[in-house]
């Protein structure tokens, strides 16, 4: 009970924390990321997918180029900046679904395991063990040569290739919760399984859903770009982040800047996200924040 | 005390040290010094579709400067030549019986003795055998082969073929391995290192990285390199292969061509062979100019199967803006996919045709389209368009991105289809393709068996567009033997593709290494190999 | 013990058992092989012929049954890409390549990142904890295939310090196992800090310190043992992706590992070395978790006598 | 406050620990004196936040780093100054002259060593010597805090112990080197009254047969009375109150003192209501520029919320100190 209150009162302290929010990580994400993903159709300097032959690859401004290609331009003579600012949105969708059904089919099943133990433990951490024994990447490779790489490809890839972490996770720490005495308590108290698992339970175990949850957005943009590396990921011309440095890599040396900026996209939404995931674990951990 | 107290007993470490400790000693196992030749040549491609010292195990993708086969090619020009093993060769008048007589000096390396017919008979014989993959290889299976006499082999063939050379040069079906040796040592010994009658001699082969020849010296054909060996190293990745040349740790290498003109940027040499190597085209699926219903599906579903949308399809496209974004500036169009000036049947009038027919006219197209029913846009489902990047052929996803481009001006939807080889081969197969495949990039060869390939039931019939005419065409080819009527069989055959828009054609592109200009200056090749590399011993060093 | 073992390993083997049917399923779905082995022009009595000598005109069942027989002696046919090789020897074969790089990659994860999370954890908002969270942070913002490129570019073309690519020399190792494991250094890093700094608030560490134990005692032996049950449960999560990052790398790098094969494989259609290979990932995967189960067991006495 | 002719065993004089946060600098202890003799105990009672743990901590020179240090005073023991000692030196001292019983017992033994390897390694640094010996002298230890079958015990995780059981175990550890002084952080808090009972009447046992020193830090003035020779009572940082534990139970001096003594309740007394202290401490970024205690004070007046009372001598003898404008201004 102690415990529970202690959780409504951490609640209540990151509102009034608000004030404190981290600006940087806030503002590249929003820059970099959540703007071009909603806005990139009206903030786009350039159609992403139309060729301008006569612009082909256009170094960027401070390196020879103009500020018509701010970025520069690819092989097509298309825009570097709005094909990024247009993939975002698919970068967003793959990460967010992808994250979502990973935590809700690998925390649901990693609480009910934990809790219950038995047959069903036995049972998920069988498929825990079967899907992490399986690499994401072949597997995808089979996936995509059986229904064809498309969205709902990649979107499956990374749910599958991130429940059983937190299944896993999930499940370790319901293991050492279900023995705590307030546990117990509310056992005596007649609380239903259900009320326990998720009014008790849930809420501790929060914390570490929110830690592995900010990991993952790195791990399934970079899955995303894994994918496209291997020519699997979502399917042209769609420009996702991944796609536009996949497509880049060969050109490193020369044409740097195709694979560049794509790639300082992913770098800076991916690093701002883990910042923002390890500010709001020091806002959400009471361990530490004491001093 | 205390630290031995926690050795003994704090076992996890232990057992991590051990862990890593393991690590360690394999790696250092790994730990042995590249003794490289003084002058060793490298190349580094792309990993061909098997590793194996057996060319008909392979579907023919091979790189063996240490093999030969009977008819060379010239390295200028790329005619057939004597400079492999057959010395001279005759034909009767219906090219349906072939003589070939053997140098008397070719000798296979390592002691194996002088190059005899027995030798490539039984190499026919192996290259015949059940676990033969060899493209074309059906066709050997027909034949006859007699020893004459030592020197003296003959093919007899049940249909006249003209092109039976072409079976026997760089990109032939036929390489010439030791009775001898099999003899002494099965299989086993080709596995492990086949004797070769050409200037290089097997060396090993490392499973997945390499593989290497040394050089022969006083070769029996006097041909004598610059350097003591050649190595080939497999590398997937383009931009590593880059790198490797940039490091100065390979001479040359193969790199898709818009990597080409970086690395010219970055001052290495690019190297086209003498004549144009490959033929990319895009090409309907389906049997769409069959005037019944299909097989398995009516053929006027397809939206292809409607001629005007054909040509429009060929209109709205910028060939010439396309092919130098793809391959650079001085690449042919190509008017008809399988036709070659090389081989019989070449048009000049389709040729000259070409700009007028299948010239740039965006507005044309739009009229065409209006005209076939889709008066503002092309309402039918999109048209899917196949990538196939996992094929290893990064220029593929450019053209389609540029194609899809182009017709989506007109107003013809596309979609991207990311499919492998084998998923869109099943489908065209079973008769259910309904896409423009992967835009083909086939080797050059003789018109009249590419066409058969690729336009009519005679050859392979799931690649059958279902065209009266041509398939009647095809049959006529099969059976003609005079070379001038067969021109014109052919002729015939390549305008009425031309004419009906049968196929989307794109270029004829040579094939071409980038070398290291501080290392190498020149290199004289045909493009006439599978991989279109070939000549090592003309690898000229700085 | 002996228990609890036997029967980790039977849960092990049940679960190779529904891979072996999930990867066969999967090689099903996918273009049939006759497409993927035989030229364009073949001819139906090639196609044919193919097809009896590899059964795939008998039911799914009965294939899937033959292929299961097969697979529990090691026999999964014999490779196509690599014609006359054993397909599970084969991919045996480049086994000690990929656990080379694999194994270096751990060291180099452990020998880093353990040392950096702890030292962030014990001197938390110092200038060590924040290098060591951009070092973080950088490392897993990364496509790890991009960051293999730009190694190459760096240290082998412009510094010319280290070969680009290919397997021999132990410098050969050294770019490809850093690309692997940056990620996992960061990751690995990230959670020994967040462990340690959990430890180092519980009261036994007060009590260590009044004991008069050594600061460095404290954090090596007192903290870190304790904290190391969170890194140790990642250790499998670690070999699994290390595993999954080899695909990636060792294809940049052209190390004939086992990830190298895999992709060869598939792209080359071969059937039985790709069933081999994923089998051979999964048994990797599986005893490497039997491994962390065991560490588990001594590191935690809890786990051994709760 | 004179000097007496023998050095005590422990002596504090003027002790002031600064913690700095963002939110401004406090004083957890904030002018401590108190002296410590040889085989006495001297209670620290105060409520939660009066810094009772942070002296304790100060004392072994373990306060959190960075956050909070001793910005003056002195800390001697057996007269050498602590204050003044290396790092390692004070290391020597932790354990083998000062030891400590921390709070929890739940959380105090390390799960991932045998009890025996713990009680070792105390030893190890204070007092050498080969493995068996030093196993004997573990097991000698729990046999002294009746830790029943020690020879089996010392093998044992704490993971397999009770909370009484593991609380000894911290007492084994705490007694291992024969230390000087022990301190006792509210070693009892979290077990039941007849286990705490048997455990005060253990350390009482353990000082008559060694002589030892214990503070003893709690906030429940039942306890202090059993136990302790005498007492200094803590509010927000500051001794409000010294003195035999005779004198300040028969007379306190100061208002917070009589109010924590009202709330224990008696066992044989009155059966009144439990009375409690209303109100709560100031938090400790406001340091109020009186008397602290004067917000929740009844006897409160002006000058309490306006000037800090001065530390006087309530009886006149130097036995009984306390600061409170009632005592100081009589």
């Amino acid at each position: 009970m102690a415990e529970l209150h202690l959780q409504s009162h951490r609640l209540q302290n990151l509102w009034q924390k608000a004030r404190e929010l981290p600006l940087l990580p806030i503002g590249v994400l929003l820059i970099v990321f959540i703007i071009p993903a909603l806005f990139a159709e009206v903030i786009a300097p350039h159609d992403p997918y139309v060729p301008n032959l006569r612009a082909r690859l256009q170094p960027p401004v401070f390196f020879g180029g103009t500020w018509d290609y701010m970025l520069g331009t690819d092989r097509l003579g298309r825009d570097i900046l709005s094909r990024i600012l247009h993939g975002a949105w698919y970068v967003l969708a793959v990460s967010m679904i992808g994250i979502a059904v990973g935590v809700v089919v690998g925390t649901t099943l990693g609480l009910i395991a934990g809790y219950a133990r038995g047959w069903f433990d036995g049972l998920v951490m069988r498929l825990v063990d079967i899907s992490l024994a399986l690499p994401a990447m072949l597997l995808a490779l089979a996936l995509a040569a059986a229904i064809g790489a498309s969205f709902l490809s990649v979107v499956i890839v990374v749910g599958f290739a991130l429940w059983a972490y937190f299944a896993r996770q999930v499940r370790a720490e319901v293991l050492l919760l279900r023995n705590s005495d307030f546990v117990a308590r509310s056992q005596v108290a007649g609380a239903s399984h259900l009320r326990i698992l998720f009014r008790h339970i849930l809420p501790n175990v929060m914390n570490t859903i929110v830690v592995l949850a900010t990991l993952q957005v790195g791990i399934a943009i970079m899955l995303d770009a894994s994918l496209s590396f291997l020519g699997i990921g979502i399917p042209r011309p769609t420009p996702t982040w991944g796609l536009l440095v996949s497509d880049g890599r060969d050109f490193i040396a020369t044409d740097w800047w195709i694979s560049f900026f794509p790639g300082l996209a992913i770098l800076l939404t991916v690093m701002a996200a883990n910042m923002l995931g390890d500010w709001l674990r020091e806002q959400l951990d009471p361990r530490q924040r004491q001093i | 005390m205390f630290y031995r107290d926690l050795y003994i007993k704090c076992t996890p470490k232990r057992l991590l040290a051990a862990v890593l400790l393991s690590g360690t000693v394999l790696t250092a196992g790994g730990l042995t010094n590249t003794a490289s030749a003084e002058e060793k040549v490298v190349v580094a491609v792309s990993p061909l579709g098997a590793d194996s010292n057996l060319y008909w195990a392979t579907t023919g993708a091979f790189i063996f400067p240490s093999m030969q086969t009977l008819v060379g090619n010239d390295a200028q020009t790329g005619k057939y030549d004597n400079s492999q093993l057959a010395e001279s060769w005759e034909h009767n008048e219906d090219f349906t019986s072939w003589t070939f007589k053997l140098h008397p000096a070719a000798k296979f390396s390592g002691d194996w003795g002088p190059v005899t017919a027995a030798d490539v008979v039984h190499s026919f014989n192996l290259h015949i055998g059940e676990d033969a993959k060899l493209s074309g290889i059906s066709n050997f299976r027909k034949m006859e082969i007699t020893a004459v006499d030592d020197h003296t082999v003959r093919f007899d063939l049940p249909n006249p073929t003209p092109n039976f050379l072409f079976s026997h040069a760089g990109r032939g079906s036929l390489v010439i391995y030791s009775k001898a040796q099999f003899d002494a040592e099965g299989l086993a010994g080709y596995e492990a290192a086949p004797a070769g009658s050409g200037p290089f001699e097997y060396k090993e082969r490392e499973v997945g990285q390499s593989l290497t020849f040394s050089t022969i010296a006083d070769h029996w054909t006097g041909v004598s390199p610059e350097f003591d060996e050649i190595e080939f190293r497999w590398v997937s990745e383009p931009s590593t292969r880059l790198a490797m040349l940039s490091a100065g740790e390979a001479h040359a290498v193969t790199l898709p061509r818009d990597l080409q003109d970086d690395a010219a940027e970055a001052g290495q040499k690019v190297l086209s062979s003498s004549e144009g190597a490959m033929q990319s085209t895009m090409l309907f699926t389906g049997q769409f100019m069959n005037p019944e219903a299909e097989e398995n599906r009516d053929a006027r579903t397809y939206a292809w199967a409607d001629q005007r949308v054909r040509e429009a399809v060929n209109r709205a496209l910028d060939r010439d803006a396309i092919l130098e974004v793809l391959y650079g500036e001085g690449v042919r169009a190509l008017p008809v996919y399988t036709m070659d000036p090389r081989f019989p049947g070449f048009s000049e009038e389709i040729a000259k045709g070409f700009d007028d027919a299948y010239g740039y006219d965006p507005e044309k197209a739009m009229a065409l389209l209006a005209e076939a029913g889709y008066p503002d846009a092309f309402d039918t489902p999109e048209i899917p368009l196949v990538v196939t990047s996992l094929a290893g052929n990064p220029e593929f996803a450019q053209m389609a991105e540029l194609v899809q481009a182009y017709l989506d001006v007109v107003g013809i939807k596309t979609q991207m289809r990311e499919q492998d080889w084998a998923t869109g081969n099943t489908a065209i197969r079973g008769f259910t393709a309904d896409f423009v495949t992967p835009m083909r990039n086939a080797p050059v060869r003789p018109s009249a068996l590419g066409v058969q390939i690729f336009f009519t039931k005679h050859a392979s019939p799931h690649l059958d567009i279902g065209d009266p005419e041509l398939n009647d065409l095809g049959g006529k080819l099969i059976s003609e033997t005079d070379p001038a009527a067969r021109d014109e069989v052919l002729k015939a055959m390549f305008t009425r593709i031309f004419d009906s828009y049968a196929h989307i054609p794109m270029a004829t592109v040579p094939a071409s290494v980038v070398v290291n200009g501080d290392l190498v200056e020149g290199w004289n090749f045909p493009g006439a190999s599978s991989s279109g590399l070939s000549h090592y011993h003309l690898i000229d060093l700085k | 013990m002996l228990k609890y073992l036997s029967r980790r390993i039977a849960s092990s083997l049940f679960a190779l058992l529904v891979i072996t049917f999930i990867v066969f399923l999967l090689t099903q779905l996918s273009g049939s092989p006759v497409d993927a082995l035989l030229p364009d022009d073949a001819t139906q009595e090639q196609i044919d012929s193919f097809i009896r000598e590899w059964g795939l005109d008998k039911p799914l069942w009965q294939q899937y049954l033959t292929f299961l027989g097969n697979a529990a002696q090691g026999d999964f046919g014999t490779s196509l890409k690599w014609p006359g090789q054993d397909a599970m020897g084969f991919v045996l074969d480049r086994m000690p390549a990929t656990l080379e790089l694999g194994g270096l990659a751990i060291l180099m994860s452990v020998v880093i990142a353990l040392p950096l999370g702890v030292a962030a954890a014990v001197y938390k908002g110092g200038s060590i904890d924040n290098g060591a969270q951009i070092f973080a942070l950088v490392g897993q913002s990364m496509p790890s295939f991009w960051l293999g490129i730009i190694l190459i570019w760096v240290f082998s073309v412009w510094l010319g310090w280290l070969p680009t690519s290919g397997m021999g020399s132990f410098s050969h190792a050294i770019l490809p196992a850093i690309a692997i494991a940056w990620f996992q250094i960061s990751a690995l890093a990230r959670l020994t800090r967040s462990a340690m700094l959990e430890v180092l608030d519980v009261e036994y560490i007060k009590l260590a310190r009044v004991k008069g134990v050594s600061e460095w005692s404290v954090v090596w032996k007192h903290a870190l043992r304790n904290a190391a049950v969170v890194p140790l449960t990642y250790f499998g999560i670690l070999a699994a992706s290390i595993l999954t990052g080899s695909v990636v790398i060792e294809t940049v790098f052209s190390w004939p590992g086992m990830g190298w094969v895999a992709i060869e494989a598939i792209r080359g259609r071969d059937f039985p070395v790709v069933q081999a290979v994923i089998i051979a990932y999964a048994v990797i995967y599986m005893i490497s978790n039997l491994v962390v189960d065991l560490l588990y067991v001594v590191v935690d006495p809890r786990v051994r006598h709760g | 406050m004179t000097h007496t002719q023998e050095t005590p065993l422990l002596e504090v004089r003027d002790l002031r620990v600064e913690i700095s946060t963002k939110a401004g600098k406090f004083f957890p202890v904030n002018g401590h004196n108190f002296t410590l003799n040889s085989g006495e105990t001297l209670g620290v009672v105060g409520e939660s936040g009066s810094g009772k743990s942070m002296t304790a901590m100060s004392l072994v020179r373990l306060l959190p780093k960075h956050a909070a240090r001793v910005t003056s005073g002195s800390i001697k023991l057996e007269g050498r100054e602590l204050l003044s000692l290396s790092r390692s030196e004070m290391r020597k001292v932790r354990g083998r002259d000062i030891a400590m019983i921390l709070q929890d017992p739940q959380t105090s033994l390390n799960p991932s060593f045998t009890v025996g390897n713990q009680i070792t390694e105390a030893l190890r640094l204070h007092a050498p010597g080969p493995r068996s010996t030093l196993r004997e002298r573990a097991i000698e230890a729990l046999r002294k805090v009746k830790v029943a079958a020690p020879e089996h015990r010392v093998d044992s995780y704490p993971s397999q112990l009770s909370g009484g059981m593991r609380q000894r175990v911290v007492g084994a550890i705490a007694i291992s080197c024969a230390p000087k002084v022990i301190i006792a952080d509210e070693p009892t808090t979290s077990l039941d009254v007849t286990v705490q009972a048997q455990y005060l009447r253990l350390l009482k046992e353990l000082q008559e047969d060694t002589g030892m020193g214990i503070i003893f830090i709690t906030h429940d003035f039942g306890i202090v009375a059993n136990l302790c020779h005498r007492i200094v009572v803590m509010y927000f940082g500051r001794i409000v109150e010294s003195g035999t534990v005779e004198r300040i139970f028969a007379k306190p001096a100061h208002p917070y003192t009589e109010a924590l003594i009202a709330a224990v309740p008696k066992l044989h007394g009155h059966k009144g209501r439990l009375r409690t202290i209303p109100g709560s401490p100031p938090p400790q970024s406001e340091q109020p520029p009186g008397c602290p205690f004067a917000p929740r004070c009844e006897m409160a007046d002006t000058r309490c919320f306006t000037e800090l009372p001065p530390t006087v001598d309530a009886d006149g003898d130097g036995e009984h100190l306390a600061s409170c404008w009632r005592v100081a201004g009589q």
